[in-house]
């Protein structure tokens, strides 16, 4: 098989944009957790590739066979992309799953515990759900096993793959670890005793600079999460950047002023959480829609990132300072759920039903998902519940002190 | 007349209302300090069978007045800072012998 | 048409550098700004596209119709860049444009009038102003509307059309708005009274390390924004590159040392300035210079960056912190009246003056832009003047407390 | 001898210079803080209505020393910390009962 | 009963020692503060001709009891901020005139 | 000769991001220095661009003209990449190993010595020595000269040319500064007088994010340092790119378990230098061994980055916080060395031992590497004793202030 040169480029570029958003992760988790955690967040950030990449080149080839052959990624006739370029671009999209769920728990699990959870997240549970929607498993063929047509689980970049998943098994984890202390006395209606101020009054986003920065870079790698995603160089690659642009800006657009309109002030969280909650919901979308349908996502995703972090607040037991339910879940799934409807023909392999598509393409897509995130559900339960039994939920005492004292040995000043 | 310092010893996010307290009383001068506060029980935990205070955030509120009024800036601060809950902090006077103005080197004596 | 798979990948991957140069741009003034407005500084870099760009894809095709056909701006001879990936190219130098010309007027535009004006830019400013010399509008053909030739204002990479643009924009708005209650002061001889003390003080540079993360941001989007202005990868792209690596560096050079001679101290705000001004500089010029004259120009921007900066401190009505219209407008505009001077023929449509070239394109290229830039000029002083009458300048206390909390609830301790 | 703590507050910028006049007149110890001060008029804006005080960089230079140097060491501080202007900041002086050198334990009277 | 101040300027890593040693002899409260120090020989270095004092970190520990218990939070602060080397640190006493816990109002006499 | 399209974009992608890791190195530095030294790191990250990169195009065509030809650099018959594209590719890793020589000798140098250096570095000592190994100069004809067949030193992107060169020319000017007053202290046993306990408690790592940034755009420029010196975009790419994904993070999972193993606590510190030292390590290996060996060059680089930088922390006369003497010198040396082993056939031009490669290669490839390496430490060691001797070693009050304050008259509060 011969090198598909622009192929090549494109995904190898690609490949290194997402790099960035894996420890941009950890930078936008550290602006937005306690003062005495940053460190251990952007270190999180770290290891979420440090841990995977190494697992993912390993196992990549036994898990996406399906996709390989002869050490290429058959992107056409005679010509393909080398395997490790393809697995370098795929396994990026990995870690990135890996960093959004240590953002969507943040704070009370332990360094230890969490590189545990890394390792199975790495070996098993990713390359498994990935490989059965984009390494040619059952749910890319769900249709056909079903006798419901050619149709399968459809995500053009990782609305379900990354997002959904991460956003869930985030909330998984965050809901079993316990809220903070903060957390608890708010559920209990306890007062503003000694403890519980040092930690309220920590959250006041000292560094959301910090935040700011991650986003950023988020937003700037995300152009090669989904602009790169069409894999060969087409017409196509005008809707995933062109989308992905307008979708992501919107929603901020929509954020900024929502928050003005309910809390008298321009929030900049709010901003953040509409950018990345824009880029989120048209993750799945990006390469098979119009780009007009970017501004129907972005106005939705605007509603739904902004709402939803609002909504999640009234609930304690959920202690989830990054909004990574909200933003990665809530999108990620509702992005995934609108492919059978706006996708394009010519641009998806099926018609979508707003163009006289098959409502079968939309059970078979709903099924799906609900299939790949159960099992992450389930799973991400499991995992965690041995490891709060082995000990890694922080205990009070740790999670006053904050992880970088605890786990890293860092004390800023 | 006798100059005090009055020290209070305050939530962080009180200090814009006691500001204002003091403002709105005609105490236009303070001198504010972030600090950080040990105090009552739970400000102790022990992490890995060590025992470690917990520092929580602090602002100090420095009001240096003459000693007959010291007691009404104790009660505004007192009325502004309080919440009633375990931590509102503390207040403290202490004797001063002098206070002088940089600019003009007068002696003050309120 | 037949998608141009390599110019493509080069203006899509331009686009992405260029589109990370937006929110740096707001690191950059946060780090020049005082403690309480840096927040505020980087949620303009954050809106700059989260308004511009859903804006600009909507419009973009009514504007620029005059470069695009059948979907795709023609690059050569049956081939062809799909639209919205030339759109977002050309798209991210007009949010680029746009934060720019919120740094060059900070901390005293309300959030509110900020968007406002966002809004004016974005729909119709930019997009005309724009068009005029990149979309096959009458200032790309004033040569022959006037008899005097093919010539027409040739502007490499956005020279006018961002930087001077940006600078003189910038310079209209921070007029209007008045100077800073420190510059007020220093202007009718005032003392240090507590107040402006405040002021004073917190210009220290607390946070200086933002302004270098932004440079270093900026620079290196630079090579997108410059260097793939070629549009098709051919012999150009080596000047684009090359001149860019050398204009932007020896500039940050020789402010470095007019620092050291001037100040006694290598000041990082000069040699910040230097690096700046010098690829603003050869921004007109980037593709259709040899590499020699990138040597002149870095030279040229040194001196024109550095006293231009302590020129404007003089002027104390002009509130500047960001030296905006020194680095932005003088050297955009001096770079951009280069152009029909150093223009290699064979890079270049035209030659240059010193390679026989003709007076006239001179005049062409001088007219175009006093058209261009007056027509900036006006419409920014009409729009931020309703924005003043309107009540968008912050009041005094406002400008003391700072825009963070004002307009964004923000206060870090 | 007795003791008292002279504590001046004063611009962040003047520090230097009252340091550095401080220990060519002697006197080489100091401890220092950085502070926000709130004084004279101007120190109150009103953001939407409601009085907000506006708290100014500061710095806190304490010297200890015997109470009859306190004069010298006051002047001292004035001439370096004034600019004539208002906000030039003020000087405490605070009687003491004791002070202690922790690496000697020895009492210190001066 | 009186009052005093103890107020600790001890090197910026002995906190958490000096805090524990408080606190494991029943002393919970105290507050404390970053701050910069210049002491002894060694504090002023000459840059091109011009001294210039170097600022050292320091962290200050105030501590609140009452006079006769003075005494015995000055030797656990000693014992527990004590490396024998020059730059330890300095206690220095200070007397109050009273002291009010803002939750309650009530008047402390320890 | 014809523009080679895909491998001009290649490379000026490449040299792009390698463009970022310039001032990235300030930021590691800066991440891991005095507080009062963070700008000035900073600054130096900025200057080291700002100097080499004119004198670099000025003179590269002289001392590189061994490999070009035509205004081309020639890689494959009748089509080439523009001179200006390459040279600015290669001219960024000069620039990295003058950033990285800096960050190896932080603190002591006053920033016009360092400018001195750097001139000289830029205009004579990189050129030559670069030259000598990948100009087309005498080392990479080595096995011929000497009559041991074609070997020549190869050095696929820079574990000689950059990094060894780096750490041992950073390691001689550290020394002939002599260690820092804290090092000088604890070298004669001395206490913890008043400032230098200064020193001590001011090297906390006030500002450890600053690192953690740096290592992130580090990681992220590496992939076109390492990655796109395939020069074609071929099936090579696949293993410049693996290989780089891997080494380094595996070396940062290593290096993370040491720590908890030894220190009892995730030092971020260990795991910076574990992911660093394995890019290091991988680099001159990068393209031309298969996948797996990167899992060794992972486990290697690991074992020695960690007990590298903890070994020389007891040489108290080596002062070296950022520990460039351990991380790129050793892992430079240990990568380059172990090309004529690993080097797979079919990838390298020459097979490995371990393929039955021919021990003669080895002894070509160190020999070259002596020499190189010893030019470098001669001529470093010349320069700087000038340098010290002129006046240019920071003094003991300077250094205690600062060079933030001293050399760039910031202080920042
Ligand atoms: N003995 C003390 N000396 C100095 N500061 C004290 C002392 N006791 C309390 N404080 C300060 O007062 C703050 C509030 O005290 P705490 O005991 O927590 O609350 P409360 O007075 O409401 O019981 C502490 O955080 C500390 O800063
Ligand atoms: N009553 C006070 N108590 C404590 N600090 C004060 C008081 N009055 C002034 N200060 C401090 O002194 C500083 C300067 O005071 P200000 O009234 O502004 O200047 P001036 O003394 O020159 O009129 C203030 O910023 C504040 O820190
Ligand atoms: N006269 C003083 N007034 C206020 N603080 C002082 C005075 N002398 C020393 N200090 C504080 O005590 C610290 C230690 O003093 P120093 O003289 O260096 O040590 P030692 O007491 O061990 O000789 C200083 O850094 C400073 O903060």
């Amino acid at each position: 098989m011969q090198v598909d040169q622009t192929s090549t480029i494109w995904l190898a570029v690609g490949g290194i944009l997402v790099f960035i958003m894996i420890p941009a992760i950890g930078m936008l988790e550290a602006g937005l957790v306690r003062r005495v955690n940053v460190i251990n967040a952007m270190s999180k950030g770290l290891m979420a590739f440090a841990v995977f990449l190494p697992a993912w080149f390993a196992v990549f080839p036994l898990y996406y066979h399906g996709v390989l052959s002869d050490g290429f990624y058959p992107t056409g006739e005679g010509v393909g992309v080398p395997m490790y370029v393809y697995g370098f671009f795929i396994g990026a999209f990995g870690a990135v799953t890996l960093a959004l769920i240590g953002a969507g728990a943040p704070e009370r699990l332990k360094f230890g515990g969490w590189l545990i959870f890394s390792l199975f997240f790495s070996l098993v549970q990713w390359p498994l759900v990935s490989s059965w929607i984009w390494g040619g498993g059952f749910l890319s063929n769900l249709g056909r096993l079903l006798g419901l047509g050619d149709f399968g689980v459809l995500d053009f970049a990782g609305g379900t793959v990354v997002h959904a998943y991460a956003g869930l098994a985030g909330f998984i984890i965050t809901l079993l670890l316990g809220p903070s202390l903060r957390r608890t006395r708010l559920l209990t209606n306890g007062g503003l005793s000694p403890l519980i101020y040092k930690e309220h009054i920590e959250y006041k986003y000292a560094e959301l600079q910090y935040a700011i920065l991650g986003t950023i870079l988020l937003y700037f790698g995300w152009f090669g999460f989904n602009g790169m995603s069409t894999v060969t160089v087409s017409e196509q690659s005008q809707y995933s950047i062109g989308n992905t642009a307008i979708a992501g800006s919107l929603a901020g657009a929509i954020t900024a002023l929502l928050s003005r309109i309910h809390e008298k002030t321009w929030n900049p969280v709010a901003i953040m959480a509409g950018l990345l909650g824009g880029l989120v919901m048209i993750t799945p979308l990006a390469g098979f829609v119009d780009i007009w349908a970017s501004y129907v996502v972005g106005v939705l995703a605007g509603l739904v990132s902004y709402y939803g972090m609002k909504f999640m607040e009234r609930y304690y037991f959920i202690d989830d300072p990054v909004g990574s339910l909200p933003v990665h879940g809530f999108n990620g799934i509702l992005g995934s759920a609108l492919v059978p409807v706006l996708a394009k023909p010519g641009l998806a392999p099926f018609a979508g039903l707003i163009y006289g598509g098959s409502p079968a393409w939309l059970g078979v897509q709903l099924l799906g998902m609900a299939i790949a995130l159960s099992f992450v559900v389930a799973t991400t339960y499991v995992v965690t519940l041995l490891l709060v039994k082995a000990g890694f939920r922080a205990t009070t005492e740790e999670e006053l002190v904050g992880l970088d004292v605890v786990d890293h040995g860092v004390e800023r000043p | 007349m006798t100059l005090v310092m009055v020290r209070a010893v305050i939530r962080e996010d009180k200090l814009m209302d006691v500001l204002t307290a003091l403002v709105s009383h005609g105490f236009t001068g303070a001198t504010v300090y972030r600090a950080q506060g040990m105090g009552g029980e739970g400000g102790v935990v022990s992490i890995r069978g060590s025992a470690r205070p917990v520092l929580i955030p602090r602002t100090v509120v420095e009001v240096v007045t003459d000693e007959k009024r010291a007691e009404e800036v104790t009660k505004i601060i007192m009325s502004a800072a309080k919440t009633g809950e375990v931590g509102d902090g503390r207040i403290f006077v202490i004797p001063m012998s002098a206070a002088i103005r940089i600019r003009t080197g007068e002696f003050l004596s309120e």
